[in-house]
């Protein structure tokens, strides 16, 4: 395994930790639409001119947007892709899907925890509850699956599915690279828990001390971790709590279909301030 | 009590669209339920939002912020922002959420949709062949799971047309079918498995509701929706007291 | 639904709360071993005189050993039942299911906590890992299913299993009765989501303040709750951190054979010191 | 490094039957591994916090009280108390680790067994017929799933004797087969499915270890066990200041 259990050398800089994913890899992104996304990470990618990724989220929106427009996804695993707030549709990863540039796997949310459970659970299918009367079942070849304790109830179930990685990002690490999310953790656990190798991306560390104080308060201990970066305002322009909101201006300066927005929105990032991507 | 339902109220200021599809989805929110609203749902946050403020039974609001029974000091732009976890006692992540609605214990789910046809069945995924998308639209989300989950599913169009109340859906995301839906001009409720006209604008009538909608709709028994409360009013004033929201809507009756 | 959404009155004496529970019922007993059991909650359906209760926990012990000598218990699921420390086996227990004066359904820990999951996420099974080469599957007659998938494994499944109250003790819940647990749940959250009925008994109620500060460590959210009752030393002679440890000479006293043992250990307990037993 | 494997010791003072399976037990820890001790497993937990004291590579040690790399003040009797979980930085709960080790990342577990076969299977639930048991033993626990699952597991027993290692099995719990045991004596590891004599108390004879054996032993390639380091001694020593929990295990060798 990813040998997290040594604590001594896990902080690495931006641009080490996004240099672990290779061209192809599949990747679970944490946070939901514009919130808590490891999205300086996904920019460091686009810069490292990564392609061929498979993103797998099950509320992306500008992570994967963004991704598309730069060319860097041959596949997504989804449940629902928006920018939310009063942006609309994701409009490259729209287009990406509509003119065949991306493959697409359409899950329900849920239905796509439930492949990422299979993993977490060391079994090779997950029961899903609902889905019925759906078309999303017969699309992706799911199957159902009869009741074996005869209740008469069949269900459809999913098959496993573990990305190559998760990328999360959190408030506060600490030094070991324990990982606390303060307010709803999205899917980040059940990302931590079904991903071969778990990276994370920070807006700081925290003192040991109040890990040890609040210790239910860690989503994922220090062991299951790779590697963390230390980035301030690493999810802009999206919010992290309790720290900053949504940069509304820059995500609808982002939204401007010009030839030239990507590369300006790339420099305008945060992670390009100081020093911390090196 | 306010006042009894068949009294035709004194004509007072104009009942905008947006107010209308607000009011009524809050309508839809019975005491002692647990109602959520998702991602991408400001008119379902803010429906939750106005039941607290305007209903004085007890119902339990979570979201896809992870807040229970939350207490923000505003209406967020984005539905699933943080602030809709503000003074929360618990976080109730996705996970639990969903489970809890796939166990069949959530009451009220607020769902979007872009096609709705009269089984209360819904696309959110492809406007065209799913293989050949003419638009593709955010997908799956909530809908394929909690539709046939929850206890009862309502949505919301900003346009009652033919278009978005259909008579065949391009794809079917969801099925279990919504028990409400509310438009811009009429509430439709399911009775023995079909939407029907359960009450319409006063602005509008009967007529104009059916030409406009896609599938075949039953008005029996339908009357026009009752007017805002004033504490509906006052609660939907307080949640977007300079009308941004109903700015950004752009909904037209 | 039990209606927990109304929370005006839900603290009641420790007594109303064990009558909610009937002869017969199914009931999950949280905490583990000698640690924050919901003891108080125990003593007071045996003094009820509660009969015929099937037991659902994945690490019972001093529980369901006195629940079985005083003849409450019809059915037991269990994954491992001692009274850990040096008291070894749990001998009422051990002599019930000897003379078969109860019935047992034994399980893996994990199995247990697979069949509670299938009941809290909807579906009529769910798939364990493990198991292979093990003689309890067949004992209980569950069934292995081949991987629609294709990838030639196969994987027991066990059916959902939702008891009709799960009862937990906590250190601490608000007035509106959400579970805060400071240390590890256990197995309470899983129990708390597979179960018809929530009921808790807690250390003491906390200001609501410091539930809206760390809103991340509530376990089970106030809806979810249907009635709490405050019983101080409530996990007596068991542990309920990190307020106190084993009572270890109560537990020694209990282990007596003598017949007058189980009257005199009920009536040492700290329920019956004040008034909150009523 | 401590002395080379084959160089015989100088006698210094005898080794405990206690103190030779705690010890044997930590030696099982690897680098890098992530180790479990469990419920109602004393000797597993002093092993685990005896390598963590002894040993100068790093591991991360689990356990049923939720800690992670905790630091207990001492250690206590019972092997799930709360105290486990001092200093952790995280509580990793019983549903998280034993999904961990199904899937495949849990690198040693140690758990406990009443009777072991030859493969290393385990027999945790009954003496007797199960249907008719002549004594009800703890039950399923972790065997069942995580013998199967994780890289390697390792067990002990206080009674080295053909009730204990058996030829048969009056009932499998945990298939899939220990990777380790200890006993007072000796120190089986698997080989090719089977368990064999790795090493043996330097106190007794092989031929006595192979005669107190319920199955057939392979003893090629075994030699003494080790002699505990000055290391293990005093890490050992500093968990059982008072030699309480010696006195409670009750082993005779």
């Amino acid at each position: 395994m990813a040998d997290g259990t040594d604590t001594a050398s896990k902080i690495v800089s931006l641009r080490e930790l996004a240099a672990l994913v290779p061209d192809g890899a599949s990747v679970a992104l944490g946070g939901s639409f514009l919130h808590r996304g490891p999205f300086a990470f996904v920019r460091e990618l686009i810069r490292q001119r990564r392609i061929g990724l498979e993103i797998v989220k099950q509320s992306p929106g500008y992570d994967l947007d963004v991704l598309c427009r730069a060319g860097a996804v041959a596949k997504a695993y989804t449940g629902i892709v928006a920018m939310e707030g009063n942006f609309g549709l994701a409009p490259w990863y729209r287009r990406a899907v509509e003119r065949k540039e991306i493959e697409l796997e359409e899950n329900a949310c849920y239905s796509l925890t439930s492949r990422l459970r299979a993993a977490a659970y060391g079994v090779p299918f997950q029961p899903v509850a609902g889905l019925h009367g759906s078309d999303i079942p017969a699309l992706n070849g799911w199957k159902e699956i009869p009741d074996p304790y005869g209740s008469g109830r069949s269900v459809w179930v999913v098959p496993a599915l573990s990305p190559d990685f998760a990328v999360l990002h959190a408030p506060e690490v600490s030094e070991h690279g324990d990982v606390r999310i303060l307010g709803t953790p999205h899917w980040d656990r059940i990302m931590s828990r079904a991903a071969k190798r778990v990276l994370v991306v920070a807006e700081r560390i925290a003192p040991m001390e109040s890990f040890r104080e609040h210790p239910e308060k860690t989503l994922v201990p220090h062991f299951m971790v790779e590697a963390v970066a230390v980035q301030p305002q690493g999810a802009w322009p999206g919010s992290c709590h309790p720290d900053y909101a949504i940069d509304y201006p820059a995500v609808e300066h982002y939204m401007s279909e010009a030839e030239s927005t990507l590369q300006a929105h790339l420099e305008r990032a945060p992670e390009l301030r100081g020093s911390s991507r090196d | 009590m306010t006042e009894p339902l068949k009294t035709q109220p004194l004509k007072t200021e104009p009942w905008s669209p947006f107010s209308y599809i607000v009011t009524n989805l809050a309508r839809f929110v019975e005491p002692g339920d647990v109602a959520f609203s998702g991602v991408n749902s400001s008119m379902a946050m803010l429906a939750c939002l106005l039941a607290k403020r305007a209903y004085d039974f007890p119902f339990t609001y979570i979201n896809v912020a992870g807040g229970v029974d939350p207490e923000p000091r505003y209406a967020p732009l984005s539905s699933s922002d943080p602030e809709l976890a503000r003074e929360s006692a618990s976080i109730f992540a996705n996970e639990d959420f969903y489970d809890l609605c796939a166990r069949g214990r959530m009451d009220l789910c607020f769902l979007g949709a872009a096609q709705i046809d009269a089984q209360g069945r819904t696309n959110v995924s492809v406007i065209g062949d799913w293989h050949e998308p003419k638009v593709r639209l955010p997908g799956g989300g909530g809908a394929a799971v909690m539709l046939p989950t929850a206890r009862r599913s309502c949505t919301w169009r900003t346009e009652h047309s033919t278009r978005t109340l259909v008579d065949r859906l391009d794809f079917i995301t969801g099925g279990g079918g919504m028990y409400g839906v509310v438009t811009p001009i009429a509430v439709l409720v399911k009775r023995d498995g079909r939407l029907r006209l359960d009450s319409w604008h006063p602005d509008v009538t009967v007529d104009e509701v059916v030409d406009r909608t896609g599938f075949e709709l039953d008005t029996s028994g339908a009357a026009p929706t009752r007017p805002p409360t004033e504490a509906e009013r006052a609660a939907l004033a307080s949640l977007d007291p300079d009308g941004t929201f109903e700015r950004d809507a752009k909904i037209r009756g």
